[in-house]
């Protein structure tokens, strides 16, 4: 029933996969707000975080998440490098040295992962950020937490994706597209949607 | 996309070897991750690093030599470089003195800067950040991500570089540092779009008559769109959002700092540097120092930006102090 | 077109306006007709004088300055000044010793300067021309108007402002130039076209993945016309044109220049360079001295050129000699 | 029956409207085969010289001429500049102090303008230049010069004509254009263009 480490680097795997898939769309949605560079960034991140994980898959969970973790904060670089490494780092220390993830520690393992994105970034709900598809996330995953782990990610995914799509209505408040003000009106946040894309990979994964 | 490139992919590595090659005398490469540092080795004061997305060549890796930059650390093209490659130029450069990192205030930077910062305070060095935010095209800094850096920079490194070459202690070399952040202020405009490689097609579209008004220097959007006006009246509106920020008054001593984004002809440079200065001199302000040129770019990014730091005597010396790096060279 | 500009009619002395401003301790201008000298009164031995049409920046007016230019004559853009402005550049620097004028062999500049030379010396004047034609880009010169006058331009200013500036009599100034003419090579490749500011539309139309091959300063048409291909296969283009037509052989020693026709990043030129670097060494052929930026541009014009001189003894203390201009600088 | 300095100075006037009228047309012949600035060069020159005239014209046709020689020598630049200035520098002096130009003084003017042109620029006819327009319209111009200075100047325009058509299918040995190579074949040489232009402003002028 639970997560072992080999289902975690699966999920990983998946959300690599996604990310080759999307990288494109990612970068596109960062063009009009930001630099046209998340696409590619998440990419060399998540590809070179498959190749460790070919080498060999740590024994816990915790420490294929950790890996995650170093592998994206020294491979993504940008805005999502850090936050993202940063939610992985937080999510490790979470499930601590657990053989199995249950759901209500991949719920705990996610609302981690948000504190820490929060901690670095200092962005709020409707500051149009990945914060935005994360925070819904964390609430639904809380709530599916009794009904497995498939439903604690498939609530996430699906919270996140409507979290991601609130963005186009906001005005941008952190990270580039802030200095649009008014103009960021209108567009998808980049990192929400990557955020909405990594959660469904991971549903998809533990289905 | 018509690039003199091999492969997006290693553009930034690949035109690090041909710098290497270039200035052996000044500049020492290393790969993976890639850091620029000096080919000399500097009494042991306190080092000043920086850093940030490649193609706004000559910033970083241009700067580095006596009298400026210790090491640059290049990230990707328009994408801040990671903690590694910064504890790796730390390492490389710095002793019991410390290091300043100057970082340009973007998210990415300031986030992949402090960590690497972090961990070698961890590992018993001091290591301290100066975050640069001089673009006055951000106009509500409270309801964004702040002030980007940008011309700003350029003039940062080379006065806090002639800080720590004179032996200055991290202590004072912060200071310095922190005053010139205080002290100067930036404003870009945009002709066209770069094209970053691993893109491939132009950052943003801009229409045959249109001008991006207070763009940044990676193609992120400015305060307006305006369309194209004569040089007079685009200087005009430069040198007003520029000096209305400060604001500057009469008999106050500055340097003016006109820059290439990279792809304007040096001939319209100069020639929005000449209105500059007069548009200046008109309200009473001293250009008392200047520098004209492609220092910090955009790829291939037609426009210019114009920059102003508002001088004083311990400024002066410092700006004026001997440097010889790849791209600015003087007094020796 | 966008440009940074006021007039088309009126760009050049409006660009010089900036460069005067800027660079008030080196150059003076005067207007009308358009010159550039030394701000300093350097003893008069002989003075070096180039020019040519506009929209090269930083050549020639980059230029003037200790170890460098006396004069420099700006003609409109892409035009060559006409007899009087050299006249006046002769009139305000050339004493007894005489003058060297450095002409870049297009028919235009050649009877302009000639023209003036010849004027200059019916006022009892030793003004020679020395011809530059270092592009091999042009196959047949004795079907053509002859090599055109490019990179080694550059070169040649440089080489020659160092005899003048340490003393040198008028034959022996002229037989430096003579040695330099004879020992350096270039040949340069376009990615887009320039816009010639009263023209207002690009010099030529280039497909979206072509590049011109041989190019000249002006957007003259090169060899031919290819698919733009690898750094790695153009740079091997490009030093192979020069390295056979010299021919070079192993050993020998040489100043290596990788120049950017104005809008092409910093990022790609260094790339270039690097590739060149290796394959000359490849050859056996020893790069002693390099220099790579925008030094000799085609305005906004995306592309590079590539120029080797061979070096002896000579040529080498005379290029390490202290040089203090706008554009070039180093050793004071 | 002859030309007065003021008929030189209603040709050049006339010569003057001709080339602002074609200027564009001149700059785009120059643009393919060269670099895009023959219109501008000559209009810069023959505007100064308009002014000049404005302001007093010379005594003599010869005066009229040198005049136009050292306006164009200093306005013009490039290629075309000491080249047409010579051509009217050893006009002048080809007609000497004669205070009317008649139909023989006019063909040796122009014969004296070709050999300017040729001991500058070094060009004989087929290199495709001035000069195959220049050469066929001095021989024209000598034929018909028992006919009176209209005759002359007409004959010589329509051999200019005749003679530039002649440089489309010609390899440029000249100039700019000789760059090109076999590329230049095909292309009408701006300069001989121009110097028709100018043939045919000065026959109107002198009907
Ligand atoms: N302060 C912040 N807090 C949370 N998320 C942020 C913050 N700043 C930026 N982001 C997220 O990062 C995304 C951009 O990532 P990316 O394009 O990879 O980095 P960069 O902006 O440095 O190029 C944004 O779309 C946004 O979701
Ligand atoms: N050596 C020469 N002899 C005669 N005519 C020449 C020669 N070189 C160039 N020309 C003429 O000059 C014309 C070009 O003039 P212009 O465009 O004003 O000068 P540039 O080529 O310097 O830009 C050519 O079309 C040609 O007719
Ligand atoms: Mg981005
Ligand atoms: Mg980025
Ligand atoms: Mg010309
Ligand atoms: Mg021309």
């Amino acid at each position: 029933m639970g997560c072992t480490a080999n289902d975690v680097a699966a999920a990983l795997r998946a959300a690599a996969d996604t990310v080759t898939e999307h990288c494109a769309e990612l970068t596109d949605l960062d063009r009009p707000i930001g630099d046209a560079d998340h696409g590619e960034n998440l990419k060399r991140g998540f590809e070179a975080l498959v190749e460790t994980l070919d080498e060999a898959v740590p024994e816990t969970p915790g420490a294929v998440l950790k890996v995650a973790a170093t592998t994206l904060i020294s491979k993504v670089g940008g805005a999502a490098g850090p936050l993202y490494g940063t939610a992985f780092l937080r999510a490790a220390t979470a499930v601590g040295q657990a053989a199995e993830l249950d759901a209500s520690t991949v719920a705990a393992a996610l609302n981690a992962g948000l504190d820490g994105v929060v901690a670095r970034g200092k962005a709020e709900v409707g500051d149009a950020t990945m914060v935005d598809a994360l925070k819904p996330a964390v609430e639904a995953a809380r709530a599916a937490k009794d009904d497995g782990v498939a439903a604690v990610l498939s609530a996430a995914a699906d919270a996140a994706d409507e979290g991601a799509t609130s963005t186009k209505q906001l005005v941008a408040r952190k990270g580039r597209a802030s200095y649009l003000g008014q103009r960021s009106v209108g567009h998808l946040d980049p990192g929400a949607r990557s955020t909405a894309l990594l959660l469904r990979a991971f549903a998809e994964a533990a289905r | 996309m018509k690039k003199i490139i091999n492969d997006p992919a290693t553009v930034v590595a690949d035109s690090l070897r041909g710098l290497a090659a270039a200035h052996a005398d000044l500049v020492r490469v290393e790969y993976d991750p890639n850091i620029v540092v000096r080919a000399d080795s500097p009494a042991r004061g306190v080092s000043v690093i920086s850093g940030g997305g490649s193609g706004h060549e000559p910033l970083h890796t241009g700067f580095v030599g006596p009298g400026m930059l210790h090491g640059a650390v290049p990230g990707p093209v328009f994408t801040s470089p990671t903690p590694d490659a910064v504890q790796a130029a730390i390492s490389a450069t710095t002793g019991e003195a410390g290091a300043l990192l100057v970082v340009k205030n973007y998210t990415g930077d300031v986030l992949n800067f402090e960590t690497a910062a972090e961990l070698a305070s961890a590992e018993g060095l001091d290591v301290r950040t100066v975050v640069i935010d001089d673009d006055v095209a951000v106009m509500d800094s409270t309801a964004t991500a702040g002030r980007r850096g940008v011309g700003g920079t350029v003039l940062l490194e080379k006065i806090v570089g002639a800080a720590a070459e004179r032996g200055d202690d991290l202590d004072a070399v912060e200071s310095v540092a922190r005053a010139v952040v205080e002290r100067v202020r930036s404003i870009g405009v945009a002709l066209t779009a770069p094209t970053v490689p691993h893109v491939g097609e132009p950052s943003f579209e801009l229409g045959d008559d249109e001008v991006e008004f207070g763009i940044g220097i990676h193609g992120e959007p400015g305060r307006e769109r305006l369309p194209i006006e004569p040089a007079q009246a685009l200087a005009e509106r430069m040198v007003s959002a520029i000096v209305d920020d400060f604001p500057l008054g009469e008999g106050e001593d500055v340097l003016l700092f006109t820059n290439s984004m990279g792809g304007s002809p040096l001939l319209e440079v100069y020639l929005a540097h000449g209105i500059a200065e007069r548009l200046l001199a008109d309200r009473g302000i001293n250009v008392v120092r200047r520098l004209v040129g492609p220092y910090i770019t955009s790829l291939e990014m037609q426009g210019i930006s114009m920059t102003i730091l508002r001088m004083d005597d311990r400024l002066t010396e410092l700006w004026d102090a001997p440097v010889k790096t790849p791209a600015l060279r003087w007094g020796m």
